[in-house]
């Protein structure tokens, strides 16, 4: 077992919760019927986009999906221009123009989310491919589902990055669903990341729930990449633990597999990491309940935010625009 | 008669063809039963019916969906492809347009391609700009393929049982916030032939001529304007292409005046070809220039009200029948 | 002033725009020197002078060509990418549409996205149905993006420079038959702006609005019926879309009738928004219905007859007019 | 060294000539200025073609490319129809609308041949399903290039195939270059067979100008196949012996290759297999100048033949146009 030294590990916790409790109080607002729009539940994969983020730098660049709120929140997006986004609101980062799975912020790395499944790793290849242009030693870190990894633009991406030896991590979050489709329904290989070796490139799988695993994988590849070394892609095996959208049926997952999930959880098994590591219950609670009373504060600050102008329909269509 | 949704009449009309013809079946991502029949429920019952073979769930692979379409209508069957939604056939095109489409001319007929692409979409639902786009002038500029659209239960049982019998490509759009519309089950071995307009109501002054969900906002706009002594004529295309020209030239020629209505961005839009058939063929008896309402030329916006804001509502509809009719 | 081939104005373009600013770089299949400078030469010389990072040979992978060029463009760059010949857009239309052109609007203006995709294409050396279509109107339906096309070797020096330069992407369309014509090198630096037409010819009885390759042909049918009493006025659009509405409108206001033509099948084309919108902002002045030519609703036939009986011919266009101007 | 019976010897080697012997004349036709049209020369990998459409049965569907002279006139399209296309004629399989690059003929199973970098690969699963949803029996044979192996389609073909075990065979015609790039400046992997793995599908590599190992590779993945044990890859290791298309510049090939491919030539070696299996140099001999005599009446039946109609570029469009 790699160490991963307290600092590191509060640090994983405090984004790792971040992640948790912004995806509880979104789910707690459409329950209430207090917002309604498109929500893709993050339950589950806390882990894993905590972990991610936390290996890279500040400005490393993202390129994230829909389901993208764990690489946002735990990437450090302002949480009052999140929710701002989420909510529609001129406050947002892109001025409620984006919405729910279209979150842009920059200043932070996320560079994009894409709703079109597959389409954020070519485009990762690119922000990667002008860091090794222009020397800036950025990493890029694109995140995607197990569905994603059977679409042509994953093919076409890691051979691309391979053969040009790019800074960009492919990181499969192997939520064992793409939609309403089980892994074994859409795919016939035994894991997404042997594919890599067709590719003359390093691929691993790992455990997303198990921090010793993923966080380490992560790091590994990051510093594979900032030193010149080439792309690496990681699957890390978790759970989508809700529906596919926020609402959305899930009847087609069988008990066993909720069973397996629920037993897998990633929190629980942290908060005992955390335990063996010597931080008392006390301090974990106050970290969470510092990220409640912000969360709680962006939310309010999103909800009292004024609407987008009218007229944004109109601008930023091209530069004569803006 | 018996009311259904629009979800039931397309599941109707796919269920029936698939019970005569052996050579239909449906492939897509989640459209079998493990899968609880489609994100959109159209394929919903089938498997249970005609097993796994014949209504096939498929990896997020759109261009492999359509890729199998067409090679399996080469074979001689029927394929009804589902592409989830619209902006998907970004991914695809290349298996539509320079295959389904130009396969039975580049082989000099020998390989017609009748395969059916479903899709769907639509302004309103708050899915943003990758999501909500309608595409149909894309595949309207393409030769060899038909586009179908249809505004009510009846037609789409009817539009969609003619696209799985014609021996051609067919786009088939539905558009989301159509889904549980409700109207009457035309009932078994109803078609509603490709290429035939319908007159959704007749009136005098002017011909309103659109397709798909704004029908039903053209049919409000039609009987509100009557209450000021507006009479507009509405014409449902149901095909968008090739269209019913002879059906809307003869509307414009009584009327004189003509407005086209999609809630595709008005620049390049179909109501472009439209309009400019019009005033070339009806010139003599049109009484002014063909207007053209549309969708705002930008992404389609996430906030609620800014997508309101994007869509050709009924006062920018209302506003261009006053300007033709010389009321504002 | 020196003559110069279009090859030649469109690699001096890069050329320059290479040497001024680091952050521009060309990708695509075949573009390096080990390839020997594309296949259609345009970027030969460069690698030499800039080295293999900035002027990178990819896999046969358009989706990831246009997505590496996104990416690089969202990180600050100016990336060049190539699509060999414009059929092959059909593999990449998310890259280009659901991304590119969204981009900007649904960051709420934080990622311009300054890419060009250059790519080929054109009626006339038997590449047959599937590497000959011109798709200009898919792009021009497109909030968010820039269709550009030139039709002489000034311009495609000035044009390809404005577009390295426009913060937004530009699909950069050439034209096959095109990359020998000669004309005069307008010298380093020049520029010619995005979204201004040109008036190639002036004349009063008719305008003739075209773009690309058929300029040439505009050209010559100008001056043939100058001969027989028809002054024809010529307008070279340049781009495509957005274009220059203000330019093509007082056109027509002066001569009082138009005529669209270009390669792209005619249905659903792009004269058809622009026919749609002259008559609809030119009512008055005009003195018959704009009327269009465009190429034959089919795919592009093999047989060199065929493809020459495809195309948009030189006695079509001057029939078209004479019916304008009631000389038929 | 598996055996090879001698008629199935016999007829690899007729199938093989008439592919090069149709290559020269079209070459010849071209260089005398007598014909003028876009042509995609297969010298270097007549033998892989050959093979493979020996391997096949009469009803067997296959897909090719622009470079699919070889799977066409191995497959068995008659000679008159298959000259009459490439001049463009209305003897031509297609009426002389498809063209060089776009020869169809199902009658000898020729379904699609496509100018579309990988877009044949999709489609040949298409056909496979068509026969496992009727149960004819049929297997479909897609050829491509090593280029086309890193387009999208290439991976979600293969994947689906999987999937479904449809009876398919992805045969990679790997000659080194995809137009003017060579196999190492595109692809980042050592092997493209290797490629399989990631889909859970066989996968071999096997060296195209050795009969004895491109014959048996195809014949067992045709059995296979036949036997709903689904799709296999095969890469079939082979040289371009010319430019991209005739009259290209090769200069960038570098001169090392452009040895090691006459040492690879499969004309020489499948002759002296035939030699040692006991075939006399005149039974070959006239093996050839039968072949000889065919294409020279069907190339002067097509020089001969009419043109189409020029109303032909409407017909076809849709069935009311036919
Ligand atoms: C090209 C494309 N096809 C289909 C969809 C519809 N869709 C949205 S999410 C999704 C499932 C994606 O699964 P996966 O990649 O595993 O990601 P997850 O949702 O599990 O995070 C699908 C099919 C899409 N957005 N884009
Ligand atoms: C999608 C697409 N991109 C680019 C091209 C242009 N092109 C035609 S052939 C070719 C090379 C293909 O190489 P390979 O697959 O190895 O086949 P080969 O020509 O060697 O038989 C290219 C790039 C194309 N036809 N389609
Ligand atoms: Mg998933
Ligand atoms: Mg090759």
């Amino acid at each position: 077992m790699p160490a991963i030294d307290r600092d590191k590990l509060r640090d994983i916790y405090t984004r790792t919760m971040k992640v948790n409790r912004t995806d509880e109080k979104f789910r707690a607002l459409l329950m209430q019927g207090k917002v309604a729009v498109m929500y893709y539940c993050v339950r589950g994969q806390e882990l894993v986009s905590a972990a991610a983020m936390a290996a890279l730098e500040p400005q490393d660049y993202v390129v994230c999906t829909y389901r993208g709120q764990g690489e946002q929140t735990a990437k450090g997006i302002p949480m009052e221009k999140w929710w701002g986004e989420c909510l529609g609101k001129a406050t947002g980062t892109c001025k409620g123009k984006g919405g729910t799975m279209h979150i842009t912020d920059p200043a932070t790395g996320i560079m994009v989310t894409t709703g079109v499944v597959g389409s954020g790793l070519p485009i990762a290849n690119g922000l990667a491919m002008a860091s090794q242009n222009n020397g800036d030693g950025r990493v890029t870190l694109v995140s995607f589902g197990d569905g994603a990894a059977n679409i042509g633009a994953f093919h076409e991406a890691l051979n691309m990055a391979q053969l040009y030896k790019l800074p960009v991590i492919f990181l499969c979050q192997n939520n064992r669903y793409g939609e309403h489709t089980a892994y074994a329904d859409h795919t016939a290989s035994p894991s997404i990341a042997m594919r890599a070796e067709g590719y003359g490139m390093k691929g691993v799988r790992v455990d997303g729930n198990d921090v010793f695993q993923i966080y380490p994988a992560v790091k590994e590849a990051v510093e594979r990449a900032r030193a010149g070394e080439g792309p690496t892609l990681i699957e890390a095996m978790c759970y989508r633990m809700m529906g596919h959208f926020f609402g959305s049926d899930f009847s087609y997952m069988p008990p066993e597999h909720l069973e397996e999930m629920k037993r897998e959880d990633p929190l629980p098994k942290l908060r005992k990491v955390m335990l063996e590591h010597q931080f008392t219950e006390e301090e974990l609670d106050a970290i969470v309940a510092e990220i409640d009373a912000q969360i709680d504060a962006a939310v309010a600050h999103a909800l009292a935010a004024p609407l987008p102008d009218v007229d944004e329909i109109y601008r930023d269509v091209l530069e004569e625009t803006a | 008669m018996a009311q259904i949704t629009m979800t039931q009449a397309l599941n109707l009309a796919i269920d029936e063809a698939m019970a005569e013809d052996p050579g239909v079946f449906c492939l897509g991502e989640d459209v079998s039963a493990k899968q609880g029949g489609g994100v959109f429920k159209v394929t919903q019952g089938l498997t249970e019916k005609y097993g796994a073979h014949r209504v096939r769930a498929t990896p997020i692979s759109e261009t492999a969906i359509v890729g199998a379409a067409v090679g399996a209508a080469l074979a001689g069957q029927r394929p009804i492809a589902e592409i989830m939604l619209m902006n998907f056939v970004a991914v695809c095109m290349d298996q539509i347009v320079n295959h389904a489409a130009k396969l039975r001319f580049m082989s000099g007929g020998q390989t017609p391609c009748p395969i059916v692409i479903r899709t769907t979409t639509g302004v309103g639902v708050g899915f943003g700009g990758q999501h909500s786009d309608m595409l149909e002038a894309w595949f309207a500029h393409v030769a060899g393929i038909h586009v179908v659209t249809p505004s009510n239960p009846a037609d789409a049982r009817g539009l969609l049982r003619a696209s799985i019998d014609a021996n051609d490509p067919v786009i088939f759009i539905e558009n989301i916030l159509c889904y549980g519309l409700k109207g009457e089950d035309p009932g078994p071995g109803y078609r509603v032939p490709l290429g035939k307009a319908a007159v959704a109501r007749e009136g005098s002054d002017i011909s309103l001529i659109t397709y798909g969900r704004t029908v039903l906002d053209a049919l409000d706009v039609a009987s509100d304007l009557a209450k000021e002594g507006i009479s507009v004529e509405v014409i449902d295309l149901r095909t968008i292409a090739p269209y019913d020209e002879a059906t809307v030239l003869a509307s414009v020629r009584k009327t004189g005046r003509a407005l086209t209505l999609h809630e595709a961005v008005r620049p390049f839009g179909t109501g472009a070809e439209i309009a400019a058939n019009i005033q070339e063929k009806c010139w003599d008896s049109l009484k002014g220039p063909v207007r053209r309402v549309g969708g705002t030329f930008s992404a389609v916006p996430f906030a609620s009200h800014l997508e309101q804001a994007w869509i050709p509502t009924k006062p920018k509809i209302v506003e261009q029948i006053k300007l033709a009719m010389g009321r504002l």
